[in-house]
């Protein structure tokens, strides 16, 4: 079954605390060749028949509109993924 | 739904196929059952059982859910009670949780349960479901849930694994809690290297309910209808039975089941929601929460508890993993969900309901008239059994116990025996040091870094919760009836003493309930211990039964429900002894409540220390701090405990005392610290006349942990109302000093005085330091 | 809300305040809805329930969106809870002529941003982990619906409890809220949650509508509240009753 | 800068509530296309020099250990992207 998988990001200029955290932790664990972690969301919807253009033009806006907060976040990526 | 089920490719083990083929092998040994429990079963029937009887018996049989090593000890909270203790008692042992009288129409309704070994393998989501699933006990009496607590027990807190625990367990038990809307009111936070591999993660909830909201777990009425509801049922904590995975018992097909839950907190609020109203408009005859044993446990519990049988269609059930077998459905522990009987008038308002919270609902099947439980398949019988074999006919085991042979040797090493008396702390300076070390050690530490993140408040109901002695919540908003909980136990104790470590663990809920004002009305308990088949543990389990319900008795609270937990282990290394013991009192108005510790405005009020101090170090905290562990436990004197409780309870109705804090855990040190550090007020203390009077030194004073005391703040117009109280009850007091709100520190004249900033510094540092 | 059993029931009180209707939603995973409404009846109000998927404002005088986890909050807080019927209701009537006072308190804030009706919006906690504690407020602007009991720079102390109350926005529009007086509330003596500018609280340009994330609804009874004796809450529900009152609305 | 993304998913076998809360807001928004959400996390590290064997090695053992929680999460991507 197809699924469509949308990646959401915060915005560059907005603090991750979780990415922060990760940051913080790497080194310790030692794995030190990480400069810098942010956290995002991946999204897998999964689609029953086929995936038309207008099932990704949905994917596409729910990924703007109820995925994301256009203030903190990016939608980085949305794309059909076949198993 | 069917025609998609009938597709699946299982091999469906029916009754006739059992019948017709009684030599098939069946996996009984892998899913947990003896040879004499399964030619039991093989005896019961007649016949050999299906694959989906079997998984139902093995997990009914098992010793959470059948107490079969514990069952002939258990009996004794039930015969140990009076007619007085039985008075408020409305619902007691045997069901989801046991009901206590309030007055004014109201009831309680409380139990406290483990969830040790999940919350070590995944202690987020171990803790999380713990809280889930004691709620939901809760709701199936009927009750609202208004609280919870969370007694736990971790390893070394500087072992790296403790990271990973303690994080996980405390974030799982507020981001659970939390999103229900329930305030977490106490607890307790306990670490020692015994539990580094076994960590025990106890859950309490208590709800309260009108006595007509009363629901009890019985499938009644034929022809009313069987509902199952909230969420889907997936592969959940059913790893272990993979061998049913194709049910034709060939294990070529291994399954991949989850064998960790995973909670779903905002399910569990609608299922809440849901459930309160089902009950406002009467609409369900019987209910039953799910949780271990998932529909094999509800079915054959509302079957055997009602008067008839059960007819289920188990295609019926809605799936969240369609590949799950028969077997599997019938054990998965998939959480968020209930089961109810309707009858045929309601089933139209019950959806409307469903309906309402958006909540997924199947109806199963209906009460029949005979004493059967019948499961089928598609129309195919694959379970018929009398459900009371299911669920109340399981082995019982008397398993041999004998007092170890190390007993008297661990009794013999006593503290004073075993140190150099040079190294204990006697000058001013020594024992300020002490005291600050104490007061910063894990176990004594302030827990706020826990009960941070857990939310008090929800409600606006909470008059007392952590750190006061016992958690505090109002009932009725109009008169002010409430309820006092508190939960506590010494692994340290029990283990020194099996017998008299339980009826400690229930002395001192008891006083921490009654030092808050309320009057002790019931107990539940939840028993940790380590293999029953070990004559050493079995020995302790024994003592520990037989000690806690001893002193029930005594003290006239009776123990309304609990949990027994075992195998808590790692290797042969058992966890000590671990009978956490909750107490629930009762307060006719709440607002009489007393605080642990004094305000600002008690300046200058008196501060009385109760009861006797004797030279009692063995177990304390101060001896673990030097790393002994030996002799005999602090007395048990049961009468003296309640003496104290009326004074305390008596004390706060008449308006005697402003505070008050019991004496346990590394003693007058400890307590005077917390109810100084409480509002943030100084005090000054003499303990003269106490070490003369009692024949003790300053250090004894300061870190005995002798048992019936407590610390009082008395305001100058009630001192001689206050000991004529205690005279006339000859009850021990003694005058320690006086509130200071101008000092800003604790000081013990002739000894050592203590910045509350020093005292804070070293009290709230230690978690933080290391969980962050 | 109010037609599930209530832990006991008590009637309003009357005072001249009475009269005033002031609605409180509740979405299935809605938490302190009972405490909002108590609020309300303390201070001399009536509290009516608003279901989150009715669409009708029963015809409320002001609307309070009470914290909890809307619909379990797992997405972004308030994402969901944003789109639902009453909330359409809801937005129309706060942009309206009629101004309609709404405060949105802690995920209420939260459904607030997401919703626009305040800018900015809320991460996680700086230190990741959900926090519970009595917290100092300094009331910066006394002149909103739901502020104007207190005095300008009054410090206050009620509960705070979130996971995600890490305040936004970019740094145009906080310059913004400082400039218009927008900023309602800041926390004093220590930021729990790592917000822009110590900000607790803001509001919309009209100043009807105010969002923050502690909990006023905590505070309004003595006993219950801050250390037990707090009740500095209360004043938010007597701000909205008083305006209602005096017609300012 | 080059940086590698990993992506975290719950099991299929575990109950995702997020996912699942996803899922019943989609069709109340007119998103009716999709029969299942799931809802994972995408992590992007940043490497301040050149992505060699090792520092990949590095990411991969960070997403199974610290990034990823095997007993309920899979490790679904380790990948570089250059911007
Ligand atoms: N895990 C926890 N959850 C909630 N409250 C806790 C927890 N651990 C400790 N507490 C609270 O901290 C306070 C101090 O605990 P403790 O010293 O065990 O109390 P006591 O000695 O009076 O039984 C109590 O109010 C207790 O309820
Ligand atoms: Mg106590």
């Amino acid at each position: 079954m197809p699924r469509i998988v949308v990646d959401v990001m915060p915005k560059p200029e907005i603090l991750d605390p979780q990415g922060k955290a990760i940051v913080g932790a790497l080194p310790r664990l030692g794995f030190d060749a990480f400069s810098g972690v942010r956290q995002g969301k991946r999204f897998e919807l999964a689609v029953d028949g086929e995936v038309t253009e207008a099932v990704l033009a949905q994917a596409r806006e729910a990924a703007e509109t109820l995925l994301s907060n256009p203030v903190i976040e990016d939608v980085v990526n949305v794309q059909v993924v076949e198993d | 739904m069917s025609a998609e089920v009938a597709e699946k490719e299982f091999n469906i083990d029916t009754v006739d196929n059992a019948a017709a083929s009684p030599d098939v092998e069946l996996p009984w040994a892998e899913l947990g059952l003896k040879q004499n429990e399964f030619e039991e079963i093989v005896k019961i029937l007649g016949r050999r059982p299906t694959a989906a009887e079997l998984a139902m018996y093995s997990v009914m049989w098992s010793e959470h859910c059948s107490y079969k090593s514990t069952k002939n000890h258990l009996r004794q909270f039930g015969q140990k009670v009076t007619e007085e203790m039985k008075k408020d008692l409305m619902v007691g042992i045997g069901e989801n949780a046991g009901v206590t009288d309030l007055g004014d129409g109201w009831a309680v309704t409380f139990k406290i349960e483990s969830h040790n070994s999940p919350s070590f393998v995944e202690p987020y989501q171990g803790a999380a479901t713990g809280i889930g699933g004691i709620v939901r006990d809760i709701i199936s009496m009927g009750a609202r849930p208004v609280a919870v607590m969370d007694p736990l027990r971790f390893g070394a807190i500087d072992h790296p694994d403790s990271q990973r625990v303690v994080h996980g367990v405390v974030s799982g038990i507020g981001g659970y809690g939390n999103s229900l809307g329930l305030p977490n009111i106490g607890g307790e936070t306990v670490f020692d290297p015994i539990y580094q591999g076994n960590p025990l993660v106890n859950a309490l909830a208590v709800g309260t309910l009108r006595h007509e909201d009363l629901r009890l777990a019985n499938a009644s009425g034929v022809g009313n209808k069987v509902v199952l509801f909230g969420a889907r049922t997936g592969g959940d904590g059913i790893g272990g039975a993979s061998v049913l995975a194709s049910e034709s018992f060939d294990d070529t097909k291994p399954s991949k089941r989850p064998a960790v839950q995973v909670g779903d907190p905002f399910a569990e609020k609608v299922l809440i929601e849901c459930c309160l109203e089902l009950f406002k408009n009467s609409l369900v005859e019987g209910i039953q929460d799910l949780g271990a044993a998932g529909i094999s446990c509800a079915t054959s519990e509302l079957a055997s508890n009602g008067e008839g049988g059960m007819r289920v269609e188990l295609t019926d059930v809605l799936l969240r993993d369609p590949t799950l077998t028969p077997g599997e459905i019938l054990m998965s522990e998939s959480q968020e969900r209930m089961m109810a009987v309707v009858t045929p008038e309601n089933v139209a308002a019950f959806e409307a309901v469903m309906a309402k919270w958006n909540v997924e609902y199947s109806w199963l099947g209906e009460v029949t008239d005979d004493d059967r439980l019948i499961i089928t398949w598609n129309g195919e019988v694959i379970v018929d059994v009398d459900p009371k074999t299911v669920a109340h006919d399981g082995p019982v085991y008397d398993r041999p116990y004998a007092r170890p042979e190390w007993q008297d040797a661990l009794q013999a090493d006593t503290f004073r025996g075993s140190v150099n008396a040079a190294i204990l702390p006697s000058t001013g300076d020594e024992l300020k040091a002490a005291v600050l070390e104490l007061i910063a050690s894990p176990n004594m530490c302030s827990k706020n870094w826990i009960t941070d993140q857990y939310d008090r408040y929800v409600g606006g109901n909470t008059a007392l919760s952590s750190p006061d002695d016992a958690g505090v919540v109002r009932v009725d908003e109009e008169s002010g009836l409430g309820v006092a909980i508190a939960t506590d136990a010494n692994g340290r104790y029990t283990y020194l003493d099996p017998y008299a470590g339980a009826q400690l663990a229930l002395a001192e809920s008891y006083r921490n309930v009654a030092t808050s004002g309320a009057v002790p009305a019931a107990v539940s308990d939840c028993l940790n211990y380590g293999s029953p088949e070990d004559s050493d543990v079995m020995w302790q389990l024994a003592e520990g039964i037989r000690g806690l319900s001893d002193a029930c008795m005594e003290l006239g609270v009776p123990v309304t429900g609990g949990n027994v937990s075992l195998y808590n282990q790692t290797g042969d290394k058992a966890i000590h002894p671990t009978p956490v013991v909750a107490t629930l009192g009762k307060f006719d108005d709440v607002a009489r409540r007393t605080p642990s510790g004094w305000r600002p405005d008690a300046d200058g009020q008196a501060i009385y220390l109760l009861g006797e101090t004797y030279d009692e170090l063995d177990g304390s905290e101060f001896a673990n701090l030097r790393g002994h562990l030996g002799g005999l436990p602090p007395k048990v004197d049961l009468a003296k405990e309640r003496l104290l409780g009326e004074l305390l309870i008596n004390a706060s109705r008449d308006g005697m005392i402003d505070a008050a804090h019991d004496l346990s855990e590394g003693g007058l040190a400890a307590a005077l610290n917390e109810m100084v550090l409480r509002y943030g007020v100084g005090a000054r203390v003499a303990l003269d006349d106490l070490c003369e009077r009692d024949g003790i030194d300053a250090f004894t004073a300061l870190f005995s942990e002798s048992q019936a005391r407590a610390v009082v703040a008395v305001p100058r117009s009630e001192e001689v109302r206050f000991n004529d109280m205690v005279g006339a009850r000859g009850y021990a007091v003694t005058r320690l000093g006086v509130v200071d709100a101008e000092s800003g520190a604790l000081e013990v004249q002739g000894q050592f005085t203590a910045t509350i900033d020093e005292l804070r510094e070293a009290h709230e540092g230690t978690l933080p330091k290391y969980f962050g | 809300m109010t037609d599930l059993p209530l832990i006991g029931d008590y009637s309003t009180p009357t005072t001249e305040l009475s009269g005033a209707r002031i609605g409180v939603v509740t979405f299935p995973g809605t938490l302190d809805d009972r405490d909002a409404a108590r609020g309300v009846r303390m201070a001399g109000g009536e509290a009516v329930a608003l279901w989150h998927a009715d669409e009708d404002l029963q015809g409320v005088d002001a609307v309070v969106i009470p914290g909890g986890f809307s619909y379990g909050d797992y997405l972004r807080a308030g994402a969901i809870a944003r789109f639902a019927p009453m909330m359409d209701r809801i937005i129309d009537a706060a942009n309206s002529d009629a101004k309609l006072p709404v405060l949105g308190i802690c995920n209420g804030f939260q459904i607030l941003t997401e919703a626009h009706l305040l800018p900015g919006s809320m991460v996680k906690n700086d230190h990741l982990k959900f926090i519970c504690r009595d917290q100092i407020l300094r009331v910066e602007n006394n002149t909103t619906a739901w502020t104007n009991q207190f005095a300008a720079g009054q410090e206050i102390s009620i509960p705070l409890k979130n996971q995600d109350g890490q305040y936004v926005a970019d740094e145009k529009v906080l310059d913004e809220l400082e400039a218009e007086g927008r900023v309602v509330f800041r926390y004093v003596g220590w930021n729990p949650n790592g917000s822009r500018r110590d900000i607790a609280g803001i509001s919309n340009a009209a100043g009807n509508v105010v969002g923050l994330m502690p909990h006023p609804e905590h505070a309004v009874e003595a006993g219950y509240g801050p250390d037990h004796t707090g009740t500095d809450g209360l004043g938010f529900f007597t701000s909205v009753l008083t305006q209602l009152v005096g017609g300012t609305k």
